[in-house]
């Protein structure tokens, strides 16, 4: 172990790593700095927000709750975190109009998050009054006894729109079906690809996977969030570029030593 | 069988027809259910972490190879308690950094280097080739719904113009694979019921003769 | 409907010819091409809540491996079963062909966080592993005499019903080299495609039916076979309920609630 | 203090594991990081506990304070110590204590535990059937492709849907699995794969630089 020089323990046949790990950090970081600085990026509208906005409205004419799930996941997962930030405008909304608001959570830590991000929305939208701490509560910590009991309050309350942003594993489509059952609008947002198809077809809208993280960036200008959502979209587009290029010197014959660059050891 | 095979039989039916029962109405007997099977789940961690972590990986190693160092994560582990104590919940976030902070060194390289760089260059495919129209067909396929994809999530411009068209085709793309996710789920879900199945009549209908 | 669908095939089985999917071939493959008695890992990345899908897959596997003479480490990543069954299944058929625990085949058991197992493994297995599943220490197991890590492990069948399967691509094969064949469930199947085809994947088991597929190429007809039956029946009764749904549909012409997608 | 000395740690451990990927493992920067690797297993291990003890003290504090359904809490409680005190006791006083095959823990989890978790997933085969008829509806273009997709699938992965499409005109079986699984929707899957990627090194360098907090909780 000792006689082994610095200058021999580097692992050259790992540089295709180093710059890519160097462009990728650049980007995220740069990024982040100008939208710390204020700098305007700009982000497309996501279809879907519309879509949120609206049965949130919904469920103000029709006098009835609003249920907000955050996924099931802890809080250290990116989805939460995304989940959680949209709560927040959703909360913002039913302040405004007096909704009643619902949000079932499965861990302690997303619950204080939950609390204390809809406390804020209301406080904002001039309602501190309509800040209920009962709106955010844990339900139960196993995932199917969590679905049990938010399949109950469906059938039970019928919430005129349910809304899903989150981690969502297995119980995706029990939760759909049931509030499909119940009658609500809903709208789902994941980045779980194998649980996107049942949110598609018993949803009325969904965002999938990324749209999920743009929405939350989107909706709460963090600029962390917006600056590594810029950041990534960047590399993206190099990434589809160095894509094409390469395919088009493979095509020509040429490519070899191009693609052979990107062979990981 | 021999009484004790039957009893874990019946055992086994009689649990997995209380849970079964949710299905027509929640009612006390799945609830009973319900309840053992959170407290087993729980209480299967303590026996297993006891043993392969803080026997096997932490005891032994100090107390026998004399690996003191070891004491560090020790602490660390019992720090993540202070979780349960309002005053001191703060403590905890050095064991949840250090999770937190090895992950995540782990993950930006392996994620960078294990994921992007070899699924990029197992894309870039030659659109001519002489292994005839099928090959070219699906190369075509692959290289068209990998750019549409990555460019259905870019959200740095308006989908507009021929951005706008890509990420049309993207979306199709997205429909059909979700779509084979669909059709495949449907099969794992009932291979699952068709597991109870299997042991409500090979073993417990079985055990009645 | 869909309790019925599932309980008649096994009153009157019904037996159809299962076809094997080119990446079930590549699985038999690449393990019949392994020389005798090479060391393979065999990994319980699977939760009991989908053993019918993936215990086939395991025990199959086990078969094959044995058959061959392979010498086989056994390991898991799941906290909740993970190790009993891995013990549970190897005990059950060792006694088939013979086989000594210690020498021919050993249970390193669980051990947590799984990023730092994968990756700690590529150096030494036995700094994460200290002991078996039930303590011994590596050093009093002949078998891993001369295993050290990876490099001597020649082929990793990984078994999993989660996201387990995507860190051995993207840090023990893309950092090490050991080939990977993967049995996953029927959801996360799709997804692994993409690992088949730039070839991190030497292989790809698909759910209940890539099990059968399977158990057939090895030659042990097994509980995923049998179970094919139940299944095509109730295929067929979700499709036709998915076109009576979409008959009413256009029938009644109502467009539900207007909004798309 | 709260904030700085978990930022430095997660910086020092994060940086540490990206620099030594570029070394060979025999390197001192190579030994360095294998020993937090297995530091990892062990506080990784202590983090499964805690979920225990928070089950542990809602169950608790349920049944003590007499809340709804306290009755239940009590067979949770129970269930939680017959698993967890025996397992934990040395194999040599009894064959019943420890982890092994014939041991009560064992005995709780191959004939309790197991076949209740597998139960608890097979449920869900009932609400795909429902979820089919009401929900799977052609509303759009992009849901009918899903719907196409979802049911040519379904059919090619039963023996005796396949035996079907065998019936109509070229191999669709084989066209499905190189064209559909192979083709479209490994493509789609791969862009998912390098998007989510990008996605979690970007979350992971935020976290080694201390940028991203929202795991520590506010205050």
């Amino acid at each position: 172990m000792a006689q082994e020089a610095g200058g021999q323990a580097f692992r050259a046949d790992r540089l295709n790593a180093v710059v890519l790990l160097v462009i990728f950090s650049g980007a995220v970081l740069l990024y982040t700095h100008w939208a710390k600085k204020g700098k305007p990026l700009f982000l497309r509208k996501i279809p879907g927000l519309d879509a949120v906005e609206e049965a949130v409205g919904r469920a103000t004419e029709m006098g009835r709750p609003v249920l907000f799930v955050p996924g099931i996941a802890e809080l250290d997962e990116i989805e939460t975190i995304a989940g959680i930030s949209i709560l927040g405008r959703v909360a913002k909304i039913t302040a405004e109009y007096g909704t009643p608001l619902r949000v079932p959570v499965r861990y302690p830590l997303v619950l204080a998050a939950g609390q204390e991000v809809v406390q804020q929305a209301y406080i904002e939208a001039g309602n501190p009054d309509g800040y209920d701490e009962d709106m955010v509560r844990y339900v139960a910590g196993e995932q199917f006894a969590f679905t049990a009991n938010v399949n109950g309050y469906m059938m039970r309350e019928r919430p005129a729109t349910n809304i899903y942003m989150g981690a969502f594993f297995a119980e995706s489509l029990l939760l759909a079906e049931t509030g499909n059952a119940a009658g609500s609008i809903q709208i789902a947002g994941t980045a779980r690809p194998e649980q996107l198809p049942f949110f598609i077809a018993a949803c009325d809208y969904t965002l999938m996977g990324e749209e999920l993280y743009a929405a939350s960036a989107y909706l709460s200008h963090e600029p962390v969030m917006l600056g590594g959502l810029k950041g990534q979209d960047f590399v993206k587009m190099l990434i589809a570029i160095a894509i094409i290029i390469g395919v088009i010197l493979v095509t020509l014959n040429m490519g070899d030593t191009y693609s052979n660059w990107f062979i990981q050891t | 069988m021999t009484g004790i095979e039957i009893f874990q039989t019946w055992l086994i039916a009689f649990f997995t027809l209380a849970l079964f029962s949710f299905l027509y109405k929640d009612n006390p007997v799945y609830k009973i259910a319900e309840h053992i099977f959170a407290g087993l789940s729980a209480g299967y961690y303590v026996g297993l972490i006891w043993d392969t972590v803080i026997i096997q990986q932490l005891w032994t190693p100090m107390t026998v190879d004399g690996r003191w160092w070891l004491i560090v994560p020790g602490v660390m582990g019992f720090l993540m308690f202070t979780r349960f104590w309002k005053k001191i919940t703060w403590v905890s976030r050095i064991p949840l950094a250090f999770v937190m902070g090895v992950t995540a060194g782990i993950f930006l390289i392996s994620q960078l280097h294990g994921l992007v760089l070899p699924q990029m260059r197992d894309t870039m495919l030659p659109l001519w080739n002489t292994q005839g129209y099928g090959q070219l067909f699906l190369t075509i396929i692959i290289v068209v719904g990998v750019i549409s994809t990555l460019i259905y999530f870019y959200f740095s411009k308006e989908h507009t113009g021929a951005l706008g068209v890509t990420a049309k085709v993207g979306i199709w793309f997205i429909m059909i694979s979700f779509g084979a996710h669909f059709g495949y789920t449907v099969m794992g879900r009932v291979s699952l019921l068709i597991g109870r199945v299997q042991f409500l009549i090979e073993d417990w209908i079985g055990s009645f003769t | 409907m869909v309790g019925l669908a599932v309980v008649i095939p096994f009153i009157f089985p019904a037996d159809f010819p299962i076809s094997t999917t080119p990446e079930a071939q590549m699985v038999f493959d690449s393990v019949e091409a392994l020389p005798d008695s090479s060391i393979v890992m065999l990994v319980f990345d699977y939760y009991p809540s989908t053993i019918a899908e993936c215990e086939p897959m395991a025990r199959t596997a086990l078969h094959h491996f044995w058959r061959k003479d392979c010498r086989v480490i056994t390991l898991s990543n799941i906290p909740l079963g993970g190790p009993s069954m891995a013990e549970n299944v190897t005990r059950e058929i060792a006694p088939e062909y013979d086989k000594q625990y210690g020498i021919d085949y050993v249970n390193l058991g669980y051990k947590a966080n799984y990023v730092a197992v994968l990756a700690g493994m590529g150096n030494s297995i036995e700094s994460i592993f200290p002991t078996d599943n039930s303590g011994t220490p590596l050093s009093e197991i002949p078998l891993m005499d001369s295993v050290v890590n990876y490099e001597q492990v020649s082929f990793i069948f990984e078994v999993a019903d989660n996201a387990t399967a995507d860190y051995w691509v993207s840090i023990v094969n893309a950092q090490y080299g050991v080939p990977i064949a993967c049995g996953v469930t029927a959801v996360s199947a799709p997804k692994y495609y993409a690992f088949v085809a730039s070839g991190q994947f030497v292989g790809l088991l698909g759910g209940m039916k890539g099990a059968a597929e399977y158990e057939q190429l090895v030659g042990k007809r097994g509980k995923a076979v049998v179970g094919m039956g139940a299944q095509s029946l109730v295929h067929l009764l979700i499709i036709s309920l998915v076109l009576i749904g979409n008959i009413g549909y256009f029938v009644t012409g109502k467009a539900r609630k207007g909004m798309s997608r | 203090m709260r904030t700085t000395v978990p930022v430095i740690v997660a910086f020092l451990s994060g940086i540490i594991l990206v620099v030594s990927f570029f070394f060979q493992e025999t390197s001192f920067i190579g030994g360095l990081s294998q020993e937090l690797k297995v530091w990892l297993t062990i506080v990784g291990g202590f983090t499964l506990l805690l979920g225990v003890v928070s089950i542990t003290r809602v169950n608790f504090s349920g049944v003590v304070r007499r809340r709804p359904g306290w009755g239940y809490k009590i067979l949770t409680l129970i269930s939680i110590f017959a698993m967890a005190i025996p397992s934990i006791l040395p194999t040599s006083w009894s064959p019943l204590f420890g982890r092994n095959a014939g041991s009560i823990y064992d005995w709780l989890f191959v004939n309790l535990d197991s076949p209740m978790m597998a139960t608890m997933f097979a449920t869900l085969a009932f609400y795909i059937a429902s979820a089919a008829y009401r929900a799977f509806r052609a509303r759009s273009a992009e849901s009918t492709i899903l719907l196409i997709t979802a049911t040519v699938v379904m059919l090619w992965r039963v023996p005796m849907g396949e035996a079907l499409l065998n019936m109509l005109p070229g191999d669709i079986p084989s066209f499905l699995n190189t064209y559909v699984m192979g083709g479209a929707n490994m493509a789609v899957q791969r862009g998912i794969i390098i998007g989510a990627a990008l996605g979690a090194a970007s979350m992971s360098l935020r976290i080694i630089l201390g940028i991203e907090r929202t795991y520590m909780g506010k205050g």
